[in-house]
């Protein structure tokens, strides 16, 4: 019996409609309290190419990506055989049973349902019979896996509200698969899903949706864009809830500019002039646009102009696998641009954590007057997470940092932009048009002395790039601090990981468990590190780094920056440009541990 | 150390515009060009024009990106906000700049080299989104701080210093800028300022994408003979169609000119823009004309000079986007960010 | 007695005319057989702002740079008072005694000749008047230092070949200086020029100009560019080399194409879709240009094409100083663009070394079919330096790599752009046109297989990536190694430098020697590194990081590609612009080492 | 795996060219493109121009950038190289491909995101050069690859598929590559093969850039009522100035036309481009009348279509660079590297 946990897996044409489909499914499970995480996996096309979208349905919450299919509907031909071929033995082959498929398997159970037929029989219009087709497996899958169909009607009915006529064909299609699997089969399976409360109060949300809200509830009012997947749907919904929830009700008029630039250059240089100015803007993009803005990167860095970037990271290098998702511009965005530059970098785990940053992302790069880049990635970005309700607190002021008013001005002796006045490496700003007399300066990205003023003076140069560094060094007492995962007291061996690797951590560490594997593990969210991230490290021998790219760039960053010995750290890498899973986790990290090792991490004596 | 401060003593009476301050009040740190370099005579353009428009400079900010002619901005307007970007992005960074705030007048300074060739995807897309601001390029033909180079904006026929040939089309930006819906558009000459200085001020009280070639000799590198950048060329083949005369708000306009030999346009600001035709023939008003007229005259190597095209039916960028009158950066925390309740609903809606 | 040891300064006004006649002094001293290296600090301007000219004169050949004045030739009124306060105790000062100017030293030696009273009763025309002053101070140092006034008199005539009329007026200026010298002052004055045998066979000449110069000997046929300082000159040289070396005597048709790009962006993508084409292909920039290139740089990567960059640091970030030098760009160049790439840099020390890397460069980009950018800097490229000739090995054909011509097509049985033929992760490549039927293939910076077909398959993708980990590894063993200074049989102590902080070295170590402190050096001049980098490493307990940026970033590079205890590497850094000294490099590593190290490097025994 | 081989199976009597070739051999791997989209018709008429062409496939280099339209030369002309490079940065890279080889025909696509935004600079550029070159761009007003954005090439009046407002201008590439300098310059549509395929092959005969701007509608994101560039809008609105006829070298021309109907331009490789006039009083030599007509037409929203401009006076890149007429790639390191003599006379020179 597979009640609440398994992975069943929708192999179709992309076009045909049935994103939306497979979407609903993925819902109405959630909407029966059980934790879902559904993964779309795309081509780079937008018809006639093969497309997946795989659902893990996990009771105890472990989300995170799992090898191996419970249930395929394979609907596409074209990847027939390898889809058959990722079943788990003993698992579900639904199919489209109008058409007689050859299947090389006998270890698996089929479940042929004549979709095309019954659709052919029950609609006419070609578009239609191809649409609900999709639905039609649906109406199967409720009867199969035992859903209460009540919960689907209802998504209909809410979907169509709009358009009442819709939604009869739409229950129609639902019935004709249900019904024919009720008939032919002997319903529900050994798979199931069960009401459960384990959803609790969550929400059902894509990351790119959290971060165009977070920027809405930061006061963001300048978006500036370039379209790239799979960065796109930031600003798309920015301009969404931006039309919900800035529009001014009588004038009908925006609190808000959305941009779409001709290229990434201008979509920085833009946010880059908008925040100069004191509005809170932001741009988002992926790897290429990356590459690209690094320039502009090095004036916000040099110049201490504040700007938020989202970097929704994709399989690199250069266009590489534009829908797929990776960690791999960790270093390109630590130290982008030429010259000795360091730039402040988030690492949301969960949509909930993605919106929790853009507000938070907002408040530091005006407090640190420095770009903030938050780095999510394809995973998080656009697919729907089983995650915390957002929240906000309506007390707390935005914190628009350093900035002088024209009282402030008055009162001061003297202004210099980039005098340290208060000992943290972070000076104090202007905005334009503040005072008559007082406050204005020159933003320049060419060598300039306290006062904004050109120099070639180098000594003077070197004081202002010290100055910076001081400035690097606060910033690691105001970000996000690490998380850490249960602590057995004295395990020699510790784990870190961040973004998206997150959801399957506590998996892998139940799986290590199981093999005598205990493990400290930190969860990182921001660069530079803080001293926690140190203490960490110093406290346990070996520590594992956990990353979705080719290079440990994170390893890297920790080695360079905390002045750790690269022999303690050792990489746990995935990037075939899918989730890593947490058997592979499991794997990598047990098979680098000889017996020995495991013992002495299992009772915590100090080996070596 | 290569910031030179200006003595601030003013002379007791000097004269003063309508705020009570001086020409000295708009002027900015010592200009660090080559003596004679046309760019300072732009320079002192642009402090007469704002001084006569009685611009509060702290309501004025200086955009440029990088070259001779992007320094300038430090040498006018000491007390407006200034932004020196990077080479060929000011057009960005200055979008950006007007619409989280369109209450500030933008005054763009820019190079050829700075917006025909690194910078021309910026420049076309600004101008097409007819971003509020005051756009000149001081145009010189050469990249003057590189030491010389040909710029994309060298005529075909013009000769390098060293005899190079420029075998390549030259972009004529004021046609892009008109073909790309720049809705004021001009060339002047840095040696004329009786020309340039009320087209600077025409274009300060225009709304939207306003643009000033201005020709702007470098005298170190491309002031030669074969050089069609040279003050020499300019004053031989310069053909000025148009004269333009700046006319304040309120101000009776007394001179009489013959019938149909001038044009009154009312500028945003209610102050007008005097057009005396010195061609009979042109329409400055008819944008696939003035593109031909551009094409044959400068076929003729003629420098066409004056108010080249205006438009005030057009609207500019904020106005294209419906934002609301204020400016962005002046909302605060109660305007833009949506209650909990709201948040809740979304929530919800999410469940 | 100061006799080819001493530093001469000329403090003049940019724009004036001093450049020549500052550079005719210091080739004079190198045509009496002295070493010299001379340094040209000037403004980012045309025109009217301070500009000085430090030349340094060594028998020894300790030509790094060496703060302390010996004589100062101070005629730029601006700057006069930092000028004077620069000059050694006991040092001399040079100015124009025409105009009456406060001198607040006692301990200075002082040399008034009235520069401009004589030229104005010499010379008419005002710009003439302008210009002699800087001869005649020339031609007063030639009787003050003692230079044999034939070889100045030897290089007018040289340097006006064309033009006789010129000479005599130039040969009147000299006078007027020399004559004024040898009446009011008793010359020689203790501080001199001797003839000597100690340049031998070597040139002076710049950086940037051997760069040029190797691109022609490379076979290079396009060059594309944006000008920037202090990279234009690459540029430039090229093309006066070509101009030479490259035109069909016949047709005077030119076996050249030189291209001033749009921008950055475009300079490299026509070096590339030249170097495609199996043309050699380069382009030159400095900082600005290396952000803007990041994302074709990453193409070049992923795609395989071969293609030589020389980056000319300047002081970043952002515009920075653009006429100061810094080694500040290594990270950003090793790790340009996003995704996981890692390029191969090479790290010329002086000019003659930058022909050979041109040379090689080209080869080595040929053979590992991926970018190589050249790491040089302001002060090589842009100053003078006193360096071996350039020689060239006419019988060794240059290396194009692995390209397959149609015949070699038709005797093999497939090909596979991809494909690891050799295990050495280096594919094959064909140019376009070269078969009618075969070897067509389609680069792209998409996920492609072994065939460059377009594929999204993520283990395919991963297996391309780890090929092009392991062609990485191969071009450990084919890069230029380290090359090593005195080695002390025990020292417990290794310095690591590269670029052109090597010229300090000797003196450095010198210093140190005075100060019982021994090490052993190592000059790095590749990346990736070799194993002896890493055994250098691994063979002293404490090594010092010469460089000259603020955030130590080849200590960086060290750490993270040898795996490399940081603790082990110590930074010896500066980055205010101007070279680093081999005072400040003794200073600092002394400063570090406590006495007690101090002995123990001294004899050699293990500590900690 | 979303790369298809097609089945290399030939049918015995397909039709053959001068070379021996059917259509088929100048096919490439299967379209992954929507069904309908009006990029694969493009493709077709490559492939039949190149084919009438008799063009040996690997004397041919296909360049793009990214989008739909830059994955189409992955559909043709399997057997030359092709370069998919980075997004609107094509030209470039074409550029100096072309420097290093001009012994092959570059055939250039790309789309209207790639050429009018962000690789409207090197497009620009690469005109002016006069690189020489077939630079296609597939223009359907729409950013198809990443779901149906605005493009720049839009124009005023279009409305987006949710209803949004277009209020910028829009970029004509047509006008901007006369003004700019090309020598060829057609506008085409993806419906219409018949004019189409000759376009094509003038311009691949023509020396020089060669322009086409075809209206490929994109059926997934632009072919809505409110969209100037959907297969209907075309149909009504089309304006065809010129027919073009293309006519081989050593061929005959029978056909008799009405005096002053026709124009023969013979092509740098002796064909020669047949012109109808459709429209008596245009000129397609004259630079500057053609820019207004355009702009007229424009302005009532036709979309002017035929080989709009050309001038076969004008020298190409290389010529312009003075570069020896074989290819720079096919010298040897003899025509290349100076002699060791030579060396040492620079080295005595730095002495
Ligand atoms: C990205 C980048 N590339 C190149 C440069 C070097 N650079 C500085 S100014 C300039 C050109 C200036 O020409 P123009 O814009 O015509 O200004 P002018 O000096 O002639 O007034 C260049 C290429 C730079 N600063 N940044
Ligand atoms: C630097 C960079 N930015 C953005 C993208 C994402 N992107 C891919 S195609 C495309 C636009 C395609 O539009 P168009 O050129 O008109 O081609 P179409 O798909 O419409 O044929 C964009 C923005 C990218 N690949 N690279
Ligand atoms: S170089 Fe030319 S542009 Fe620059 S300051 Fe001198 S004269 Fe002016
Ligand atoms: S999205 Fe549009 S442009 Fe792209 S393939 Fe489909 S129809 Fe063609
Ligand atoms: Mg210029
Ligand atoms: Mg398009």
């Amino acid at each position: 019996m597979r009640v609440n946990d398994f992975v069943i897996k929708f192999a179709n044409v992309n076009g045909s409609g049935s994103a939306s489909a497979n979407a609903m499914f993925a819902k109405a499970v959630f909407r029966m309290g059980v934790p879902v995480a559904p993964k779309n996996i795309f081509p780079s096309n937008i018809q006639g190419l093969p497309t997946w979208f795989e659902v893990r349905v996990n009771d105890k919450g472990f989300l995170g990506r799992r090898e191996g299919i419970d249930m395929m509907v394979a609907m596409n031909p074209q990847s027939w055989d390898e889809d058959v071929a990722s079943i788990l033995p003993g698992g579900y082959l639904l199919y489209d049973s109008t058409f007689i498929r050859e299947i090389k398997r006998d270890d698996i159970k089929t479940i042929g349902v004549p979709l095309t037929k019954l659709c052919n029989e029950r609609f006419t219009i070609p578009r239609e019979r191809q649409l609900f087709k999709n639905v039609a497996y649906v109406g199967a899958l409720t009867a199969l896996l035992d859903m209460d169909f009540s919960v689907v009607e209802g998504m209909i009915a809410e979907q169509f509200r709009g358009k009442p006529k819709a939604v009869q064909p739409n229950i129609d299609a639902l019935n004709l698969g249900r019904e024919y699997a009720l008939k032919y089969f002997d319903c529900p399976l050994d798979m199931r899903v069960a009401r459960s409360d384990a959803v609790g109060d969550q929400i059902l949300v894509e990351g790119n949706a959290a971060a165009g809200l977070g920027c809405v509830f930061a006061g963001a009012t300048v978006a500036a864009w370039y379209p790239i997947t799979p960065s796109t749907s930031v600003a798309e919904a920015f301009e969404r809830y931006c039309n919900r929830l800035r529009v001014d009700p009588e004038t009908k008029k925006k609190k808000f500019a959305i941009v779409q630039a001709e290229d990434e250059l201008a979509a920085i240089g833009m946010a880059i002039g908008a925040n100069w100015n004191g509005a809170r803007a932001f741009t988002a993009t992926s790897g290429p646009g990356i590459s690209l803005m690094s320039e502009f990167l090095g004036l916000a860095y040099f110049a201490e102009v504040p700007v938020l970037l989202f970097n929704i990271q994709r399989g690199g290098p250069s266009t590489g696998m534009p829908t797929r998702t990776q960690q791999s511009d960790i270093i390109s965005c630590a130290y982008a641009s030429h010259g000795d530059t360091k730039h402040v970098l988030l690492f949301p785990s969960d949509p909930t954590e993605v919106f929790d940053f853009a507000i938070k992302g907002f408040d530091l790069s005006d407090r640190l007057q420095t770009p903030i880049i938050v780095m999510s990635d394809l995973d998080l970005g656009m697919n729907d997470w089983t995650t915390a309700p957002f929240k906000i607190d309506e007390t707390t002021e935005f914190d628009r940092g350093k900035v002088l008013n024209a009282r402030q001005l008055d009162e001061i002796k003297e202004f210099g932009r980039y005098l340290d006045v208060d000992g943290d490496g972070i000076p104090y700003r202007t905005y334009p048009g503040t005072h008559p007399e007082k406050g204005a300066f020159f933003t320049r990205g060419t060598s300039h002395d306290e006062y904004a003023r050109y120099t070639e003076d180098g000594k003077v140069n070197e004081r202002v790039m010290r100055r910076l560094s001081r400035k690097f060094d606060t910033a690691k007492t105001l970000l996000p601090g690490p998380v850490f995962g249960q602590v057995n007291q004295g395990a020699t061996l510790g784990l870190i990981h961040f973004g998206t690797t997150a959801i399957a951590i506590p998996e892998a560490m139940e799986l290590l468990a199981e093999r005598k594997i205990h493990l400290d593990t930190m969860r990182v969210r921001a660069f530079p590190f803080s001293r926690e991230v140190e203490d960490f490290i110093k406290s346990h021998e070996k520590v594992f780094v956990v990353e979705q790219n080719r290079d440990a760039q994170m390893r890297s960053l920790l080695v360079n920056e905390c002045g750790i010995d690269p022999a303690r750290l050792v990489p746990v890498l995935n990037f075939d440009g899918f989730p890593i899973t947490a058997a592979a986790i499991a794997d990598m990290v047990s098979e680098h541990l000889g017996q020995g090792e495991r013992d002495q991490a299992q009772d915590g004596f100090a080996a070596e | 150390m290569t910031y030179i401060t200006k003595p601030s003593f003013h002379h007791p009476n000097l004269p003063r515009n309508e705020l009570g301050l001086t020409r000295r009040d708009y002027e900015g740190s010592m200009s660090t060009l080559c003596a004679g370099c046309g760019h300072d005579s732009v320079t002192a353009a642009i402090i007469e024009a704002c001084f006569e428009l009685n611009l509060p400079a702290h309501k004025v900010a200086k955009m440029s990106g990088i070259g001779c002619s992007s320094k300038t901005p430090t040498y006018f307007l000491l007390k407006s906000h200034g932004f020196n970007s990077v080479h060929g992005r000011m057009p960005s960074v200055a979008t950006g700049a007007n619409l989280a705030n369109n209450e500030l007048k933008y005054i763009g300074v820019s190079g050829d080299g700075d917006t025909a060739s690194i910078g021309f995807g910026q420049f076309a897309h600004a101008v097409r989104r007819q971003v509020d601001m005051l756009y000149i390029v001081e145009n010189n033909g050469t990249y003057g701080l590189t030491k010389g180079q040909f710029s994309a904006t060298n005529d075909r026929i013009s000769v390098g210093r060293k005899g190079q040939v420029n075998a390549f089309e030259s972009i004529d930006l004021v046609s892009i800028a008109i073909q790309l819906g720049a809705s004021f558009v001009a060339r002047g000459f840095s040696g004329d300022k009786y020309q340039l200085v009320p087209l600077i001020k025409a274009a300060l009280s225009h709304k939207g994408f306003a643009f000033i070639d201005v020709i702007s000799p470098c005298v170190t590198f491309n002031n030669h003979g074969g050089s069609t950048k040279s003050f020499e060329f300019v004053r031989d083949h310069e053909h000025t169609v148009t004269g333009a005369d700046y006319v304040p708000r309120r101000e009776e306009i007394t001179a009489a000119y013959p019938e149909g030999s001038v044009i009154d346009v009312t500028l945003h600001d209610e102050s007008r823009v005097r057009l005396r035709k010195l061609d009979a023939t042109y329409d400055p008003s008819d944008r696939a004309a003035a593109l031909q007229y551009m094409m044959e005259h400068q076929a003729k190597d003629e420098v066409v000079t004056g108010l080249l095209y205006l438009n005030t039916g057009d609207t500019e960028l904020k106005e294209k986007m419906d934002i609301v009158d204020v400016p962005l950066n002046s909302l605060k925390a109660a305007d833009l960010r949506p209650s909990t309740e709201a948040l809740e609903k979304i929530n919800a809606g999410l469940r």
